[in-house]
């Protein structure tokens, strides 16, 4: 259960990201775009970033009886909270800096 | 004109949560509980779940957890009833974000495994 | 160095989700977009995925002279392999199935 | 005139890189070897390192892994002397991922730290 609060961090750093490109993209875009096409550059924004972080999120999750599948899901949280840079992550229960 | 007094609310209440200020949350909150009703005189099962997850992320701005929690299940009941799954993985992955800030990461994890699958399934279409 | 292959299948995998995403949207868009409109979208894909694998591409290279580093390398090595589905992609040296 | 003819053959190029095939390949090399000549005649650089950039795809396609990394080589090296790094992270990226192919691990190494480089540079401005 430890490695519930990665996910979390791990989906706001990348909503963030996705985010932050979308606007950017908007805004080069114009206000020329219809209803149904800015829907289809949204939903392009959030695919890429579902597919990709499918396989990181579900390394976070382990049942947590098989004493080996702990270890390794424990193993990938330290290596993806070092990779994404996710420890300085506003998260209440650590209560860090921003 | 109902309709279009509802549609109208909808609309204010999304650019409203974009403001992202406590007391623009606040005014969201009352513009969507009008939007609820109105779609409820409606009986427009697809309206209601906009004003639904409307209200979630009014709470959630208000810093509302377990407020949200509620209104993001209730989204996904209005899912079952319609048989449409249509943002249910969105509102999946934040019911485990927000279970994971109160501190709930039995919950949480529960969500996050459902919101996996949900993933997947969406992936796999 | 044996965790340069996986920058290359990491860097594979992304750029197929990418582009698999990319065509979806461009079917969804229509012909309606200008040249500067569809350079905005193609950017906005690009970015996305640059900027979140910037990260744990940066994990699969160390200079190779401190143990503790090129240790910590051939851990990220193995957690992205798993976690990416990295294995099963055709690369040269590893002669598997495609 | 002759900038329209080179307009059209890296258009034609392009076109040819998306079949895929082992022919097409082939012709994009020709095609793209005419553009490379009409373009030194303009002698318009960011025209000539388009012309390359196709020749390291064709070569690609072709199989011709090192002749690949020479164009790809030549591309940066005109960027230089441009002043203009336009597409220089993705040609980087290229260079590393062929000298894997051929399993030159050493160079690949380097071509991915200069490309990872490049890629926070993008990312900061």
């Amino acid at each position: 259960l430890e490695t519930v609060p990665t996910i979390k961090r791990l989906r706001g750093k990348a909503e963030a990201i996705r985010a932050a490109e979308l606007d950017k993209a908007m805004g080069k875009l114009g206000d020329g775009l219809t209803k149904k096409q800015m829907k289809a550059v949204e939903e392009l924004s959030r695919g890429i970033v579902n597919k990709l972080l499918h396989g990181p999120m579900q390394a976070l999750r382990s049942d947590g009886t098989d004493p080996s599948e702990v270890g390794e899901t424990l193993v990938n949280m330290h290596a993806l909270e070092k990779m994404f840079d996710l420890k300085n992550q506003n998260v209440p229960q650590r209560g860090g800096r921003k | 004109a109902s309709l279009d007094e509802l549609k109208k609310a909808l609309r204010e209440g999304r650019a409203l949560l974009k403001v992202e200020t406590p007391a623009a949350y606040a005014e969201a909150e009352k513009v969507f509980n009008k939007a609820l009703m109105l779609s409820r005189m409606q009986g427009d099962q697809v309206q209601i779940r906009r004003a639904t997850r409307g209200l979630a992320a009014s709470k959630r701005g208000l810093g509302d957890t377990k407020g949200s929690i509620v209104f993001l299940k209730e989204v996904l009941d209005i899912s079952r009833q319609l048989g449409d799954r249509t943002g249910d993985t969105d509102a999946l992955g934040n019911i485990a974000d927000l279970y994971t800030e109160i501190g709930d990461l039995e919950n949480a994890g529960k969500y996050y495994d459902e919101y996996l699958d949900a993933l997947n399934d969406e992936m796999s279409t």
